[in-house]
């Protein structure tokens, strides 16, 4: 059998992938992929610690369902920010999107 | 476990099959290739400029549309196969659940955001 | 318990039970026995998907009122082999500019995402490939990777119209996915399982008595998925030169002709076992498994040949009226039936008889009957709008 | 080294692999497609740990829905924003540097726990993992506002991004 230990380390290295490409990256639809990755790390993880739990309890499962909606919102309204900041300023490198800077 | 080995065992010969007919059609065919006969194809001219245009934003409204209802559905599922133990709480939970997101639906209707132009 | 009764059962212990003996490990044996078991499963899913290009082709000239394939072989049996010799040795083509691994790995993907459907389609109480718990969402994930092989085949051919015909298609794809995943609700409601074959067994009267428009609504949404006419996308010739598969060829272009007619052979199979009793027949399926088989396949052409029907008959829709047709009336119409089906489920599942489907029947039909005038008087005044406005006349008077 | 631990090592190589190209593509497109293959990995994970219902959901939202949107998304912009040009904006280094320290920091924390290599027990049969689910989420005593909320935060989500992204005035 796998121990949980390979789940949790799998799902770190993904999480750390994941900030890798928010932090480091410019393209703005490339920081929203990366928080992706970071979610499925997490789901990743809850769903190992339901397996290794005890199973009659649902509520890993059942967070795991409401971490989808989230990211399924998160894209939704991330992507549109983008597109709307794309039409103003036809650019979707986020150090360019500057206004508010000063 | 073992189901999903099935299912992967039917992921693996699904794409074996298309990939061993491709590959023999690959073997098997004439390998005569010249520029012209690679160019792009569009309806007997010279093609103008690059296949990315520009796209309708209606697209990814529908797609945002669909988004929704999609992750909304998986909701209903489980909801679906346990309505008959909980009797009409589950049901008149399940006929909010849906009604919240018509309303998204008719919201986005009210905005024009549905039409195609 | 013999072979007529249990055949998968009996072949694949008997199968292990010669390959422990020649000193193989159970587990690898049994996996082993499960592989060549899914690849003999598949293999013959390919026959039946060259037998439906023949069957496909007659059809299309019988409607069209033409004789179709026969000259080669007795009532031209012999034609979708010729067909496929064609694709063999036709040149395999990438055009410039492609991408060129995603443009190769679309066909394939498109193929095997028709192809791992049938690992859930229960073919007899005793044959099937896995009895899943999540069926029902599983063919939505597998139209997920269909929806994403029309896309990668459109963006990677580096052509406008395949791009804008794998769009169109994509946008069509996933706006009727919406009502069919909601029809697909309405047999787990009844049945109280995602399981495919749980489905069949619950049916004692079919679904299709009891939800006639869920039938009706997944047919159509069915189609849709499907690409086939009235929504078809992909054939827009006029407008689109074909759509995404448009720089394909040879067996490219065969893997995404032949995953199209294997795919809507799938949709008239899963509309017999969610809506028509699946296997069931009389209780001649408890005669024999293979009767079973007989009859599924029996009820899944019956399916397909009215897909063609439809598709042969009907004349291509517009896409704007194909998207407001789908998120305007069938997608408020499916939530508001599975709302309805729900409530009327949890009120009436106790009572006993007849009163439980035959007022489930009729609260169909109701439905049914206010959305059409609904959209009868919607359309009216869209006559009304059109008919102020005279056309311009070439020749005026 | 049994089978199941085969099959993860192998799932979990392609599953980081294909996100380290999420991270490293310099074409969105691309990007969005190893982004497909990683939730893929991660759905197969989901199948190893016997949450079939999230498996098939995982493909069905991430793949169906998420990805789409993102290459409707990336469609709706123009190639010349897409390629050439710098990639990494000039912190890159400190991003690596928090992302590696992350990664020992979470590790470290998970040697010192007691719980690490704990190895799962076997599911009882006749579990039904989906209509515990179920159970969870409709029973009064369950999820039932967790349920609600969801459906909230969707129709905020919906309204929100028609709003930012289309609003004509």
């Amino acid at each position: 059998m796998i121990p949980l230990s390979w789940y949790l380390i799998l799902s770190a290295a993904l999480f750390c992938i994941g900030l890798f490409g928010v932090l480091a990256r410019k393209n703005a639809i490339i920081i929203l992929l990366g928080v992706e990755l970071m979610l499925n790390a997490v789901n990743v993880n809850l769903v190992a610690f339901w397996r290794y739990g005890d199973i009659s309890l649902m509520a890993g499962q059942v967070f795991a369902i409401i971490v989808f909606a989230v990211a399924a919102a998160e894209v939704a309204v991330g992507l549109a920010l983008v597109i709307s900041v794309y039409r103003r300023r036809n650019t979707i490198i986020a150090n360019e999107i500057d206004l508010l800077k000063w | 476990m073992n189901e999903w080995l099935y299912i992967g065992l039917f992921f693996i010969v699904g794409l074996i099959i298309p990939v061993g007919a491709i590959g023999m059609a690959w073997m098997m065919g004439p390998k005569k290739s010249n520029p012209i006969k690679m160019t792009t194809y569009e309806c007997g001219i010279e093609t103008v400029g690059d296949s990315w245009v520009q796209f309708k934003a209606q697209y990814y409204i529908f797609a945002l549309v669909f988004l929704v209802f999609d992750v909304e559905t998986v909701f209903l599922f489980p909801w679906a196969v346990r309505l008959g133990q909980q009797g009409l709480f589950a049901v008149l939970e399940g006929i909010v659940f849906i009604s919240i997101l018509i309303a998204g639906l008719v919201y986005t209707w009210r905005k024009g955001m549905l039409e195609w132009a | 318990m013999n072979f007529w009764n249990d055949p998968l059962k009996i072949a694949a212990d008997w199968l292990v039970s010669i390959l422990t003996g020649w000193g193989m490990p159970a587990v690898a044996a049994g996996v082993l026995v499960a592989f060549l078991g899914t690849l003999l499963f598949i293999s013959l899913l390919m026959v039946l998907d060259i037998f439906l290009v023949w069957l496909e082709r007659k059809v299309v000239a019988r409607f069209q009122d033409r004789l179709g394939p026969n000259r080669v072989g007795p009532f031209g049996l012999i034609q979708p082999f010729a067909d496929i010799i064609k694709l063999m040795i036709k040149e395999d083509t990438t055009p410039a500019g492609a991408d060129r691994v995603v443009y190769n790995i679309a066909p394939m993907l498109s193929m095997m995402s028709v192809l791992i459907l049938w690992a859930i389609v229960p073919l007899a109480p005793v044959i099937f490939g896995v009895d899943l718990n999540v069926g029902l969402l599983y063919i939505v994930a597998a139209g997920a990777i269909s929806t994403l092989s029309i896309i990668m085949a459109g963006w990677s051919s580096n052509n406008k119209f395949a791009t804008i015909g794998a769009f169109r298609q994509v946008a069509v794809m996933v706006s009727f996915e919406i009502p069919m995943v909601a029809m697909l609700l309405i047999p787990t409601i009844f049945a109280r399982t995602m399981g495919m074959n749980g489905i069949v067994q619950a049916q004692n009267i079919w679904y299709v008595i009891l939800s006639p428009l869920g039938a009706l609504i997944f047919l159509i949404a069915a189609i849709a998925e499907l690409g086939r006419a009235p929504f078809d996308m992909a054939e827009g010739e006029s407008e689109l030169v074909s759509g995404y598969n448009i720089e394909y060829s040879g067996m490219k272009f065969g893997m995404f002709y032949a995953g199209e007619l294997l795919h809507a052979l799938t949709f008239g199979g899963f509309l017999a076992i969610l809506f028509f009793g699946g296997y069931r027949f009389f209780g001649l399926e408890k005669v024999s498994p293979f009767l079973a088989v007989i009859i599924l396949l029996g009820k899944a052409l019956i399916g397909y040949w009215v897909i063609m029907w439809v598709k042969y008959t009907m004349m291509r829709i517009r896409i704007d009226h194909m998207l407001a047709f789908n998120w305007k009336f069938l997608t408020p119409l499916s939530f508001v039936l599975l709302m309805v089906t729900a409530l009327m489920n949890a009120l009436l599942r106790e009572t006993s008889g007849w009163l439980y489907p035959i007022s489930m029947f009729l609260s169909n039909v109701l439905v049914a009957w206010i959305a059409l005038e609904i959209a009868r008087s919607h359309s009216r005044r869209e006559r009304a709008k059109v008919t102020g406005v005279k056309a311009v006349e070439v020749a005026p008077h | 080294m049994t089978a199941s631990q085969i099959i993860f090592l192998l799932v979990a190589i392609v599953t980081l692999g294909s996100a380290l190209m999420v991270v490293a593509s310099r074409n969105l497109v691309h990007a969005a497609l190893w982004l497909v293959s990683t939730l893929f990995g991660v759905a197969i994970i989901y199948a190893l740990l016997n949450a079939g219902f999230l498996a098939v959901v995982q493909v069905v939202v991430y793949i169906g829905a998420i990805a789409t949107l993102f290459i409707f998304a990336v469609m709706l912009t123009r190639r010349d924003q897409l390629e050439g040009g710098v990639q990494l904006n000039s912190g890159w280094w400190l991003g690596a540097l928090i992302a590696v320290l992350t990664f020992g920091g979470l590790f470290g924390m998970f040697q010192s726990w007691s719980g690490f290599s704990k190895t799962a027990t076997d599911i009882p049969s006749g579990f039904d993992a989906v209509g515990q689910l179920g159970s969870a989420l409709t029973s009064p005593v369950g999820f039932v506002l967790p349920f609600e909320v969801a459906s909230v935060l969707l129709l905020a989500a919906l309204v929100g991004a028609v709003y930012i992204a289309f609003n004509r005035k």
